[in-house]
């Protein structure tokens, strides 16, 4: 196995955890549960946590399951998933 | 994003893992894509009771285990890479690793699942009836996945078998958990 | 059958006496079984599906005690009947060029067939429990009961199917049960198949007490458990022979 | 098996084959007659079942849990004659389950793994018929003889009915965990390992129905939208997967194989 490619796999692969480390404690300030107990509904707050949500899965999809470096079906396929559940949420919520 | 691989580090294409294992994954994504649907719609006609029964759940709890289980996924990832390179001993720590992020994830659900009970948030409210079958149905993932490591490890102790593709499929499952808990956060912790 | 002193321990000497016991367990338990139902007061005559609640009732507060003894004894030993199938089984398997599929369905039927039977019997039972509750209640368990004793045929009319196609399949040179034990088999199918009506009707030869529910499907049943031990027997004596457990 | 048999098996194979093949014509080359009728009897039956529990009985999709007692007699009033007709054709039919479980497990005994986990998945089925189909059709059809009962036994025998037949889990639950773990070590490759994870899908689902018992409406009830519809599509699923499964391990099966002790 090429293990060069790993190499940079793996530090792809550590950068990509870092973002999600650093998306996971951003989202803390935007919790609900920090509002106290008055939270409202906020579409712009839900917007950017779909956002970070979404950016967060493909993360994890491109850079911890390699799907990156996976045939087209399976990128497509994954990329549709992302697309049509987050299209979904966010478009029941606005209704 | 920073992190978009330059091309001359793609190796050739292929699937990780192997097809049996990209069918559970896919399909577990499409039935939780089915719940997470389901949930959305009965939030949006119970909008108002069910934010207010999120600002009950701790943050804390979900930022934490979301980290552990992120950390539990990166170990897992170094454990493949260990495995590639033929560091079996290597692989075989960081897999123990990933495991254990698998059992504090559960120890800290059960423990924020009886803090809950505790407080009244029984299933008589409809975010938390939500709530307890959508995280029971992952922690149930998590538990298959703590076998999944298990299978991997024992692959990798075993010198004559040592495949790539067992290892890389027992690891895509452990990023499916991850990859779901990801979203059940954004759903249940911080949208609103 | 006298086993030969000189095989008398081997594992194919065991194998024909397991079998030997199993399907002498057929007649016992079937005396068994008959005295429990000449015990049963419900069944001289068959209760009728017409009888109203308060008559119902009264049945069950006059009768107590036979309704218990005779129930109870068909939850004792109504599943012991059992073993004398698992012979049909195992002869089913030795049948020579096929798949045994047709054992595994049929040993799948038997098994969801004897818990259907063991639950008709605590029915009979609860509702023998507390003479005193209401009529509509101990009508309720009585229909249950009566229901899940007759019309549940699906999984006896398989077995009778499957026995069928076994031997409809099998070597015709060297046959473990002659042809005419297929026909037989499908004819008991069909004497059965009627009494599904028993849940629908109250009166006439399809209701639980009638003609054809109670006694052709019951008569069919014992029939069939009588031929097959001879059937059995024989079939037992030539794999006995064949496997030189006994003289020829 | 004894040893007699096994000799005389290959002597005496060819007769029994043809004779095989007089009783079905159309099997393909290459494949056991027998098992190749059980086969193409799997779906015929499922078919069957599913006309009956779909368009006569009414209880798939199930009726409302979140109704009145004068409700539940209106639904047995108003489907009467259907529940009568359905209920009675699967009385009969009932056999149907056994011999297509069977076929199951006759499969799994062509695995590698041995004869325990298909033992295990007979068993789970067999228990499974009980609670699974004839509590629902015995208590329907009770509901039906009588339909001049108090409502509360009517609404009660509707109760226990949809909840035994949607909500018998555990005999199922045990027959896919031991199907899923005996795909997983097989080496014959009777079943795909995808097939192995489907039905530790569907595991999940009847963990998910144990919820039906708990809510009497909402998406976790008996009608509910994740409790029954999500678990319907997956049930289909593996339904569909395994039709096509057995007919691939039928033919994978060489005619010649030796019968399974």
């Amino acid at each position: 196995m090429d293990t060069t490619g790993s190499a940079s796999g793996q530090r792809a692969a550590t950068w990509a955890w870092l973002t999600l480390v650093v998306i996971t404690i951003g989202s803390w300030w935007l919790s609900p549960a920090h509002s106290g107990g008055t939270a409202l509904p906020s579409a712009p707050i839900t917007a950017v946590v779909l956002l970070l949500a979404i950016i967060k899965s493909r993360l994890i999809i491109r850079y911890f399951m390699e799907v990156r470096d996976a045939p087209r079906w399976l990128r497509h396929s994954t990329d549709a998933w992302l697309a049509v559940l987050f299209a979904a949420i966010f478009v029941i919520y606005l209704i | 994003m920073t992190l978009t691989a330059r091309p001359e580090q793609r190796r050739d294409e292929h699937v990780p893992g192997d097809n049996d294992m990209w069918v559970m994954v896919l399909g577990d994504m499409i039935i939780f894509a089915g719940y997470f649907i389901v949930f959305m719609i009965y939030r949006s006609m119970h909008a108002r009771e069910f934010l207010a029964a999120q600002e009950h759940l701790d943050v804390n709890i979900g930022v934490v285990n979301t980290v552990i289980l992120l950390t539990s996924s990166w170990f897992v990832v170094r454990a493949v890479t260990a495995a590639r390179a033929g560091r079996s001993a290597q692989a075989i720590r960081l897999v123990y690793g990933g495991g254990l992020g698998g059992v504090l994830f559960m120890a800290l659900k059960g423990y924020e699942w009886v803090a809950k009970i505790r407080a009244g948030h029984g299933n008589s409210e409809m975010f938390y009836s939500f709530y307890y079958v959508v995280t029971g149905v992952h922690l149930i993932h998590v538990l298959i996945g703590l076998i999944v490591l298990g299978t991997v490890v024992r692959e990798l102790r075993n010198p004559g078998r040592r495949r790539a593709t067992v290892v890389e499929s027992g690891a895509i499952y452990w990023h499916m958990v991850d990859l779901l808990w990801v979203i059940i956060f954004a759903l249940f912790y911080v949208m609103r | 059958m006298q086993i030969l002193e000189d095989v008398q321990d081997t594992p194919r000497a065991g194998n024909i006496k397991a079998q030997w016991v199993s399907l002498w367990t057929g007649p016992v338990v079937g005396v068994v079984l008959l005295l429990a139902a000449l015990a049963f007061p419900g069944f001289r005559p068959p209760m009728s599906p017409t009888m109203s609640a308060d008559q119902v009732a009264s049945f069950y507060a006059d009768h107590t005690a036979w309704i218990r003894f005779s129930q109870a004894t068909f939850n004792l030993c109504g599943i012991l009947i059992l073993p004398f199938f698992t012979v049909i089984v195992v002869q089913m398997k030795r049948m020579k060029n096929q798949s045994h599929v047709f054992a595994y369905c049929y040993l799948t039927a038997v098994v969801s067939g004897a818990t259907i039977f063991a639950l008709s019997n605590v029915f009979f039972l609860v509702a023998a429990f507390r003479t005193d509750r209401s009529p509509e209640l101990i009508m309720l368990l009585n229909d249950l009961a009566w229901i899940v004793l007759i019309a549940p045929v699906g999984m006896v009319v398989s077995q009778f199917v499957l026995l069928a196609l076994a031997v409809y399949f099998d070597d015709p040179t060297d046959p473990v049960f002659p042809r005419w034990v297929g026909h037989f088999s499908l004819f008991t199918a069909a004497a059965m198949v009627p009494a599904a009506g028993a849940a629908v009707f109250h009166t006439g030869p399809l209701a639980w007490d009638g003609l054809l529910s109670f006694w052709l499907r019951n008569g069919a049943f014992a029939v069939f458990v009588i031929v097959m031990f001879f059937v059995l027997r024989t079939a037992l004596h030539r794999q006995a022979v064949e496997d030189r457990v006994v003289a020829a | 098996m004894s040893r007699v048999d096994d000799a005389a098996g290959a002597a005496g194979g060819e007769g029994a084959r043809q004779s095989g093949r007089r009783m079905l014509r159309r099997t393909p080359d290459g494949v056991k007659p027998d098992v190749w009728l059980m086969t193409l009897f799997f779906p015929a039956w499922y078919a069957v079942f599913g006309v009956i529990i779909c368009l006569l009985t009414r209880v798939t999709p199930p009726p409302r849990p979140d109704v009145t007692a004068a409700d539940k007699v209106a639904f047995f009033t108003q489907h009467h004659l259907t529940i009568q007709i359905g209920f009675t054709l699967l009385l009969i039919l009932l056999g149907g389950a056994a011999m297509t479980n069977g076929l199951v497990g006759y499969q799994m005994k062509r695995m590698s793994v041995g004869s325990v986990f298909a033992y295990g998945y007979i068993g789970g089925m067999s228990v499974g018929a009980l609670p699974g189909f004839l509590l629902v059709t015995v208590c329907f059809l009770t509901a039906a003889f009588r339909p001049d009962r108090d409502p509360a036994l009517i609404s009660l025998l509707y109760d226990l009915g949809m909840l035994s037949y949607n909500g018998s889990l555990g005999c199922f639950t045990a027959a896919y965990l031991v199907l899923a773990v005996a795909i997983l070590y097989d080496k014959n490759n009777v079943f795909p390992k995808w097939f192995s994870y489907v039905s530790i899908w569907q595991i999940i689902t009847e963990v998910i129905a144990t919820q039906m018992f708990v809510f009497a409406s909402g998406p976790f009830s008996w009608n509910g939208s994740i409790a029954f519809w999500l678990a319907v599509v997956v049930f289909s699923v593996w339904l569909g997967a395994l039709i096509v499964l057995l007919r691939g391990a039928a033919r994978q099966e060489p005619v010649t194989a030796p019968a399974l002790a």
